[in-house]
């Protein structure tokens, strides 16, 4: 395992360190308790915006606490759900008498343990909903399975709905944006490589030097389908026909058009990848109006990409538009 | 069953060592069909409860699961620290008030678990979870209990129980979890949760058995 | 070799076109002649600031191409100094009757192509100056080597001398800050894996499970000395100490903190590393004014990172907190 | 020599099928002390070229080395593209007007050339670079010019020198190029440069040889 950390069980607190070093203008950090919240909260009339996951996906939350977006960010070990007392210490941090809003990936552990937090931060009269982001479309969406995974649609959601809320909007508001992005938004990622939790010392799985996996998520477990490696055009394309037919996307539609690298990829390649959505897309009538390339939904040093369309209309350009400031996304200020 | 506290705690004790001893294996069973930290996390959520339980001697068996359940719910995270947190909290409940544990204290205190975790989890037996690790471990001991069985004999039965159960998962589809996520390729591995299950089963029916006369 | 391409080379023309469909408010692209231009110029009057080298180390430099940074880049093959005809082609498209900076990496390829198109630039009666950045002290400056090597130093000056550009500045003014900032950096990297070029399909070198690279570049060469893998802390130590005996830094000193990552390396780590950075620079009474942490001069997929820290004064915060507007880089605006 | 031209035409061809031979043995010493790059530029280059003075059949000899110059320096970039494209365009600026090229013509072309690539790079023998091929090609091809050798021997005795100035770069610290950043560890490997220099003369002695009468 080649890492650039010192010991396993350490890189998450020490992560934290270096962002509250790194950003102490945005932050403030409780290593100990392994919460990150916006410096000026709490915002009095402000709805509170809080997500949380395990590490290894950095930027994302961590890198999006800050003016226009997340209020607070709850970091477990890596792909580990945070626990309810990081999501408790988080609302209450950042609650500023309108409510709180939990946005929350859906994978089995994050939704019971922010499920238990909510409960807690209710118990002491704070004002909690929460909005499930499944954005996923490599998984069925069915009885069969726990339901679809909460990708890089997040990062979009987060961005729009802390938008709203940074404009004083009601909870009621809040809350409907951020699920009005979850029901326009789709994504679908793609593995070259595995990646090594610290803990684990070795990959979590193994690909050979002439293979894929498809339809994977962000926590380095295998996908849905290991395939003979294939050309970036021919990638792009088996991406992002599910989520076309998905949602599905027509003709005539704006969208933003979100290319993530899984954060083992060189940025030239995600351009590359792009250059091939944004071909399909046009030859379906289908407009990016909004781009977003690089690495912000990660899963540790994995080599892949994901690509996420949300559907826009005024509203949300509008709200994607909206000045942000944090370490990892920032604009308008 | 008497000094039911100082087994207890030597229960905690040896499910600490079992989860440290075992973490690798789970961790590489959660790397099958998941993502690589189901023993990292047990055995970080263990080692914050056996110093915890530590200062705790003497106090009842109940406080001492109380205080297990609240550590797991602050430190495993992921899937398995609520369902853990709540098995244990729910144990606990049923075994309040209570300072000489007998068999039929101990079956109630594992069908609230097992009914915890179905609760918090909702997943039914066959959808490859530690749920069928528990169903058939908590069956056996019913029908161990009903049968006047002893308390060590039955716990022993359930702890053959869980191993079967957990064995069971290898074949099967998971459709809760992180594993679900694979489909078909779940099918052949056995399920981390289930394993876990089975070893905490079995570590609880070693200490009472070591323990009785 | 795995990678999300598809002719190895056709990399650099693709990237060029996914670049202009993901970024058409800000740039115009000739993947014919390889070059990256700021949508709005030439800017009448002002100087115009252009760059470029070999591709593969994105965002650098076309990512930073924009209002307050780069007018122009010019992107070679991989690895590969671009060609007289791409740096000619730019200083043309960005000259507003100001003159033209070229801000050249000091690598032998670099400075021959860049040199050869300065003198057809003034053939055609522009006035370009050049300024050639070296802050790597890996490499010692003598007569036994070709230099040292333009590195993370690069990001720095471009960010800084695009800032006063944009201000409308006089070719002097902007040629003296140029040089300001590089008399006032310094770098070092190091290397946990090496990279592939697409056209040699191969890693450039091979290192051990517990091996690393000190002192290595961009290009993906080896560096000045193999050793074990060491922690995180001994690694930061290593690279920040022979930085901060170059200069020398001194008590006292005020710094921009640059902790880069090479590619392959997840941004976790690039946190613990700046953690234990932020403790050094403490210990000496050296201060962190300004931070930047991420992907900004990479090589291909190297795991990795290097610091980069450059001596302020009041002028180059200014300069460094000026807005800016590029696909890599934005604030202010 | 009677019909320059086509034997210029003839050596570019040559040049250029070299190149794309040894693209990958080039790439791999370019790896062990570069940045991997060498080969991949040069065949570029010289297929690039190719067409070009293909279509320029007839022209003279320095017509046909001009083009090769510009269009270097227009595709292969790096270190090579401004080094090789200045050799090509002083080796043209040697032979303009000539139309029958004899051997003191050809040296003339060298020297230039050789001139034109230290001027250029600034390197001087012994710093591990393709001035290590070329300047005991040239010494060669001198002293076998004013021995009064035919102009294929005397390429012949060029050829053989830079493939022992290439050879002779194998125990060379590098002071010059990227390959002076490795320090000693740049010490064992031939240098790529001085590869493809010697690759050059070679194609050019064997063209002339095999068109000689
Ligand atoms: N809904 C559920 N009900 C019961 N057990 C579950 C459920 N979801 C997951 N599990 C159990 O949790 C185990 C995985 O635990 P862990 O790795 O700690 O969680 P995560 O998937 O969040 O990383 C699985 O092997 C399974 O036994
Ligand atoms: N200053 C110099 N003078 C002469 N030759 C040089 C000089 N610098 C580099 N070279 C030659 O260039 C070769 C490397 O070429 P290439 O790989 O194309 O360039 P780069 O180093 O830019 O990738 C070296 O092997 C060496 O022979
Ligand atoms: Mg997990
Ligand atoms: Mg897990
Ligand atoms: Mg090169
Ligand atoms: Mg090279």
């Amino acid at each position: 395992m080649k890492k650039l950390i010192n010991r396993p069980e350490d890189v998450v607190r020490e992560e934290l360190e270096g962002m509250a070093a790194a950003h102490p203008d945005l932050l403030r950090v409780d290593p100990e308790l392994q919460v990150i919240i916006r410096k000026d909260a709490p915002i009095e009339g402000k709805v509170g915006v809080i997500s949380g996951g395990g590490s290894g996906h950095e930027p994302l939350h961590g890198g999006f606490v800050g003016m226009g977006m997340l209020d607070a960010a709850c970091p477990g070990a890596v792909f580990t759900s945070p626990v309810p007392d990081q999501m408790l210490e988080a609302t209450k941090a950042v609650n500023g008498g309108a409510g709180v809003l939990h946005i929350v990936k859906n994978y089995t552990g994050d939704v019971m343990n922010f499920e238990l937090a909510a409960e807690l931060a209710q118990a002491e009269g704070i004002e909690v909903r929460s909005v499930i982001i499944n954005d996923d479309v490599a998984v069925q969406d069915s009885l069969y399975t726990a339901g679809r995974r909460g990708v890089g649609g997040t990062v979009l959601a987060e961005k729009i709905t802390g938008a709203l809320a940074e404009r004083k909007a009601s909870l009621d508001e809040v809350e409907a944006v951020c699920r009005k992005v979850n029901e326009n938004v789709r994504s679908m990622g793609m593995a070259l490589t595995s990646c090594t939790v610290p803990t684990a010392g070795k990959p979590t799985f193994e690909l050979g030097e002439n293979e894929m996996e498809i339809g994977i998520g962000i926590h380095g477990e295998p996908g849905r389908q290991r395939l003979p490696l294939a050309s970036a055009d021919e990638i792009t394309e088996m991406l992002v026909t599910p989520i076309l037919e998905d949602l599905p996307f027509r003709r005539g539609d704006q969208v933003l058009a979100f290319v993530n690298g899984m954060g083992g990829t060189p940025l030239m390649e995600l351009y590359i990848v792009f250059r091939q959505l944004h071909r399909i897309l046009s030859d379906r009538g289908i407009t990016i109006a909004r781009s977003l390339v690089g690495d912000y939904i990660t899963s540790l040093e994995m080599a892949g990409v994901s690509i996420t369309l949300l559907r826009l209309d005024d509203q949300l350009i509008d709200l994607w538009d909206a000045p942000v400031h944090t370490p990892a996304l920032r604009w308008g200020v | 069953m008497g000094n039911s506290d100082a087994i207890t705690l030597e229960i905690l004790r040896r499910i600490t060592e079992v989860m440290r001893e075992n973490a690798e294996e789970l961790t590489r069973l959660d790397s099958a069909i998941g993502d690589g930290d189901h023993g990292t996390n047990m055995a970080r959520g263990f080692n914050a409860v056996l110093p915890k339980v530590e200062a705790m001697a003497g106090q009842p068996p109940a406080a001492l699961l109380k205080t297990t359940a609240t550590t797991l719910i602050s430190t495993v995270g992921g899937a398995a620290g609520p369902l853990y947190g709540t098995a244990f909290l729910r144990a606990a409940t049923a075994l309040d008030g209570k300072n000489d544990i007998d068999e039929r204290d101990v079956l109630a205190a594992f069908d609230a678990a097992l009914e915890g975790i179905k609760a918090r989890g909702k997943a039914s037996p066959g959808e490859k979870t530690m749920v069928d690790a528990l169903t058939p471990a908590v069956d056996a001991l019913r029908a161990a209990v009903e049968q006047g069985l002893d308390l060590p004999t039955a716990l022993d039965h359930a702890a053959a129980a869980a191993r079967t159960g957990m064995e069971a998962t290898i074949p099967m589809l998971a459709t809760k979890g992180r594993a679900s996520y694979l489909g078909e390729r779940s099918i052949g591995h056995q399920d981390p949760g289930a394993t876990s299950s089975y070893l905490i089963v079995q570590a609880i029916a070693d200490v009472v058995r070591e323990n009785s006369g």
